[in-house]
């Protein structure tokens, strides 16, 4: 079955699962992706009757983290008294797993979320392909067979769909959240997790501390502090970060070096064992950071370390929320 | 006063001419993006662009600007002022947009209160601006709507046309005059050049997508401020900002000061601020004026559509469009004030059916 | 910090500014019996006392480093005799990573060390503080973080 | 063609605790050369940005009157990273005064009026300098009667006690304090600012009000007032805002399209009335 075939079937019974959803009064609000109005881009939206479920689309550019809307709890997902309502997500694999991460977290309680899961198969690496066009203008984006169509004013150009697919995606572990607590559509089986030997973090960290200085400072030092991978990524939900605190001034906001390379440092230690690896933070860098190599850092070190996915499910606590007693401690100092 | 030819290998002559005395500035690609940064090498410039990433109001009002420096010892300090204020700037290449940007930036500098900011308008002062038309502006430029043109001619000093293999080159104030007679070697322009270019303006005037009607936004604009509208246009907002750092017209920053005190001296800073932020108006006892994304989406439009023309009858918008470029979201603005020019008619309709 | 002042610096026997946060408990104790039984150990670091090595926060370690200090070094109970019975757990599991991202961002591994040293093991404290002060000097001074004033 | 952003330099005269809980003291400043004193021109009601330089910038209203000459005074409480930098100065630190900014009480408005003013709280500093600039022997003549409410929680919170007891001496200006519940040893009012209002009534004829406090007892106050017939155009309240600049460039301290900073702080019930909402 082709890519775009895939798709066609996704957005029929996502409709399908919110019209009944919506019907039967399971929820009150279902937050999806609709139709941007930029090519390569899709938009979020939240709807609220049966009529407007035919907005609801998937493609391989819904790039959002949707479970991002769900801490802190925006007003449009409140009632008039300001508490939650019964809230729809459409969820692909990494959106379920936020919403598990934040169940876990207690930011959110599970019954008043309903996952709609699905086989995900993927997304577009935005950034590579606007990066190989260049300047030229894009005026319409298509995914017709197993082929992203990109059009422009007078030429038109093909990309395979295999090559450009988010790097998380190639090695995407939960292709849709655990069955226990979406209504999955079509078979619900868990993709047998493909055991992804972080080659490109093991041959990185091959190289000499210089070389590896250089090259994150060479990728970091465009960063504006704008924070929109902050923004954008559902783990970070605290209401006043590290970053914003003046009591005391713990972080000079300058955009010089030292201070991009001690936000970017402490977001991933706060990510440590709860990023999902949605790769929402790399897609929405207005200056095109590659932010997920560092997130995949992360995930290695979890994995390895803890052997701990994060966002499986909504009970176990994450890696760095609790601890055990036999935990590896071959990096202390010791006496030789 | 005549025009000139200028063919686009002599870029690197104009560069040597000029980069003794000015600071030269010009579109370079960095990862990827289109940024205006200072060149040491006239080779990195970029010629077939649309247009930067980032603004080039990142030339004069950088993201991060010392105010002044101090130095504390013990029970006094000692302040020194900017020192590098009148260092002359060459910016090659920037749009009508963005010239026009830095008018609204030096007027919204010098309206308020009976301080100018001095800083920005002496540095302003000392900007010799060499711009380029736009012959294919973006689907997602819209400034013809907003009372610009993609060849705007009135900000610049120098205006190039691309003709292709040459740009034609019209001084337009004296300080371009100066330039264009400093670079003696430029070829007369014969009148095809000219009608040429005449052919180009029309042609880009016509390829707008985005026509948006800005008077009645205003208008509606007084009177919809507790209007339900927007709760639709911050539903999906995620409130980063992007939206802010990227508009040439953005001027709010913060100010903060930055001591190393280990060698007892520092410097008060300011930098980029954006009213998206929670903190933008969080107050010490805890009273946030605006601390829902909906008050916060809504001041951005409102300062741009509904403030400035209150106040100085000019619009705050210069219409390059990169904030829709940039949404992560894709919160398209042209869908906002098409919904807010809707706000009129709905009312009338309603009126004419009951 | 220029090519020049490096060199400079280097040659005339330069001494490295390590921070060390030890854990109140355990680690200062052990220091202060060091001191107390006379053993003798490099005077390059500077304590700071914490409650407890899970007190040290991954931002107290990152400011350090672009503060200027040369090393840092975090000393807490062994496991298990931890005052607070799980604070060095929770430091052990933050450290790990911690050591893993600095190295991944391109920080000497060297620079940032984490030991355990109880009250009663003045030597051993000595003996890795010896050995942290060896490595951070090895390293040479810290010139990644010069803001430009 | 000045930095707007340098401050004058000034030294810390006098520090005096105003309230028992010691988290609001009254700072004395002093110009280090005369010239900067001589710019500072200012009227009562203004604010200035001052600052610790290496910790920051705040805005405080200045609690002097421009008729106290040779110094400005500030009253601070202990609220974030500035003023406690405040709180923990000694004589003789430096502190960078940047202003005068906003436009203050209208006092050539006021002429020939009665001046009501109603204060709550430790926002009383420029109602401080406001009165003590009305019963300036120079100025006294130019008002009609003077009547000062200021209303508190207890009697510890009672600011500049030493200038209260000098005006309740004089005979033409009318002080009334009240604080909120009964404490021994207070003689005077007990009871909220706004039934204080009520009983007092002052009259709304030719008068203006001046009321200053915490938000609800402004909500409560300008009730009472509408209701004896006090039109929004005579009562003046002066807004809080976070500030960042104070010269209407930062651009944070806007309603709708006023900045606080440059078109207020002060602003008549009847601009508020148009301005949004949202402050």
């Amino acid at each position: 079955m082709t890519i775009e075939a895939e798709n066609k079937e996704i957005e029929a019974s996502i409709r399908d699962v919110a019209k009944k959803m919506l019907s039967e009064k399971q929820v009150d609000v279902i937050i999806g992706y609709s139709q941007g109005t930029l090519p390569l881009s899709s938009t979020p939206i939240v709807i609220r009757n049966e009529e407007q479920v035919d907005n609801l689309i998937w493609d391989n550019l819904c790039y959002i983290n949707l479970a991002r809307y769900l801490a802190p709890l925006m007003p449009q997902l409140c009632d008039s008294e300001g508490n939650a309502l019964k809230i729809g997500i459409v969820s692909k694999g990494c959106v379920g797993r936020a919403v598990n991460l934040l169940a876990a977290e207690k930011q959110i309680d599970l019954d008043k979320v309903k996952m709609i899961g699905f086989n995900c198969n993927g997304n577009v690496n935005r950034s590579k392909i606007a990066m190989e066009i260049g300047e030229k203008e894009i005026l319409d984006v298509s995914i017709t067979g197993n082929e992203i169509i990109v059009k422009g004013k007078d030429w038109e150009q093909n990309f395979p769909y295999s090559e450009y697919i988010n790097e998380l995606c190639k090695v995407c572990q939960v292709k849709i959240p655990s069955a226990t607590e979406a209504t999955c559509l079509g078979e619900c089986q868990q993709l047998e997790s493909i055991n992804d030997e972080f080659a490109d973090i093991d041959e990185f960290e091959a190289k000499s501390t210089e070389e590896k200085w250089d090259y994150i400072k060479k990728e970091l030092e465009v960063c504006t502090l704008c924070y929109s991978c902050r923004q954008a990524c559902p783990a970070c939900y605290c209401n006043l970060c590290f970053v914003d605190q003046n009591k005391p001034i713990w972080f000079n906001k300058t955009t010089e070096y030292t201070d991009i390379f001690t936000f970017h440092l402490i977001r991933s230690m706060h990510l440590a064992g709860r990023c999902v690896a949605c790769g929402a933070c790399s897609s929405v860098c207005p200056v095109g950071i590659d932010l997920n190599f560092i997130t995949r850092k992360l995930e290695k070190i979890v994995k390895t370390r803890f052997n701990y996915t994060s966002g499986l499910n909504a009970k176990t606590l994450p890696p760095m929320m609790n601890f055990k007693m036999e935990d590896a401690e071959e990096f202390m100092l010791e006496e030789d | 006063m005549e025009q000139k030819i200028l063919k686009k290998e002599d870029i690197g002559k104009l560069y040597n001419e000029f980069s003794s005395e000015y600071k030269f500035y010009a579109p370079i690609k960095q990862k990827g993006n289109i940024v205006f940064e200072r060149i040491e090498n006239p080779d990195d410039i970029v010629l077939d662009y649309l247009n930067s990433r980032i603004p080039p109001k990142s030339i004069l009002f950088p993201q991060m600007e010392v105010l002044f420096e101090y130095k504390l010892d013990d029970k006094d300090v000692e302040i020194t002022d900017r020192q590098d204020l009148d260092e002359k700037f060459m910016i090659f290449g920037i749009r009508p947009c963005d010239a026009y940007s830095y008018e609204l930036f030096a007027n919204f500098f010098s309206f308020h209160g009976n301080w100018k900011d001095e800083i920005y308008l002496k540095k302003k002062e000392n900007t010799t601006l060499i711009g380029i038309g736009c012959n294919t502006p973006r689907s997602t430029c819209f400034c013809t709507s907003v009372g610009g043109h993609p060849f705007n001619k009135e900000n610049m000093d120098v205006f190039l046309t691309d003709l292709g293999e040459t740009y034609l080159v019209e001084a337009i104030s004296d300080k371009g005059k100066e330039i264009v007679k400093k670079l003696s070697w430029l070829s007369d322009a014969a009148d095809k050049d000219v009608k040429k270019s005449e052919e180009l303006a029309k042609k880009a005037e016509e390829s707008f997508v985005t026509q948006i009607d800005v008077d009645t936004i205003v208008k509606n604009l007084e009177k919809s401020f507790d209007h339900p509208v927007w709760d639709e246009i911050s539903e999906v907002c995620i409130g980063c900002g992007s939206c802010s750092y990227l508009c040439p017209t953005c001027t709010c920053f913060d100010v903060i000061d930055e001591t190393d005190q280990y060698n007892n001296k520092g410097r008060r800073v300011r930098i980029w601020d954006t009213c998206q932020s929670c903190l933008y108006t969080l107050e010490t006892s805890g009273h946030n004026p605006r601390d829902t994304k909906i008050q916060r989406c809504r001041n951005r439009i409102m300062h741009k559509f509904s403030y400035y023309p209150a106040n100085y009858d000019l619009l705050g918008c210069v219409g390059c469009g990169r904030c829709i470029m940039v949404c992560p979201a894709n919160n398209d603005l042209r869908d906002h004030l098409a919904k807010i020019e809707k706000i009129g008619k709905e009312e009338k309709e309603e009126k004419a059916v009951v | 910090m220029t090519e020049t002042v490096l060199e400079k610096k280097v040659e005339e026997k330069w001494e490295p500014k390590i921070i060390a946060f030890l854990c109140n408990w355990c680690s200062y104790a052990g220091a202060d019996l060091a001191g107390v039984s006379r053993i003798q150990y490099p005077p390059n670091i500077r304590i700071v006392r914490v409650p407890c090595s899970g007190r040290v926060n991954p931002y107290f370690i990152i400011k350090s480093l672009t503060d200027g200090w040369d090393g840092v070094v975090v000393s807490g109970c062994h496991p298990g005799d931890c005052h607070y019975i799980s604070g060095n757990l929770v430091a052990r599991r933050r450290f790990a990573i911690l050591k893993e991202l600095l190295e991944f961002f391109g920080i000497e591994p060297g620079r940032v060390n984490f030991m355990w040293a109880s009250a009663a093991e003045g030597e051993r404290f000595a003996v890795l503080i010896r050995k942290a002060t060896k490595m951070v000097k090895e390293l040479g001074p810290n010139t990644k973080f010069q803001k430009e004033w | 063609m000045s930095n707007p952003y340098i401050p004058y330099l000034t030294r810390v005269k006098s520090i005096v605790t105003e309230n028992k809980v010691n988290d609001i003291k009254t700072v004395e400043l002093e110009f280090k050369n005369e010239e900067d004193y001589k710019k500072f021109d200012y009227i009562p009601g203004q604010f200035a940005e001052i600052s610790i330089i290496g910790k920051g910038e705040c805005p405080i209203g200045i609690a002097s009157s421009p008729t106290e000459e040779g110094t400005i005074k500030f009253t601070i409480k202990k609220m974030g990273t500035v003023t406690s930098a405040f709180h923990a100065s000694e004589l003789g630190d430096i502190v960078g005064v940047r202003g005068p900014c906003g436009n203050g009480w209208p006092i050539e408005e006021m002429k020939g009026k009665n001046i009501v003013v109603i204060g709550g709280g430790f926002a009383f500093s420029t109602l401080r300098s406001l009165v003590l600039y009305l019963l300036d022997e120079k100025h006294r003549k130019d008002y009609g009667d003077i009547t000062v409410i200021y209303g508190n929680r207890d009697p510890g919170e009672v600011l500049y006690k030493d200038v209260l007891d000098e005006w309740k001496k004089r005979d033409d200006i009318k002080v009334v304090l009240t604080i909120d519940r009964e404490a021994e040893g207070w003689t005077e009012e007990v009871g909220f600012v706004a039934p204080i209002v009520k009983k007092v009534a002052p009259s709304p004829d030719n008068a203006i009000a001046v009321v200053c406090g915490p938000p609800i007892m402004i909500k409560t106050t300008i009730a009472v007032m509408e209701e004896l017939n006090w039109g929004p155009e005579a009562i003046l309240n002066s807004l809080e805002a976070r500030m960042k600049c104070g010269i209407g460039k930062c651009g944070r301290c806007n309603i709708g399209n006023k900045f606080i900073c440059t078109d207020g702080p002060v602003f008549s019930l009847a601009e508020l009335k148009e301005l949004p909402d949202e402050y």
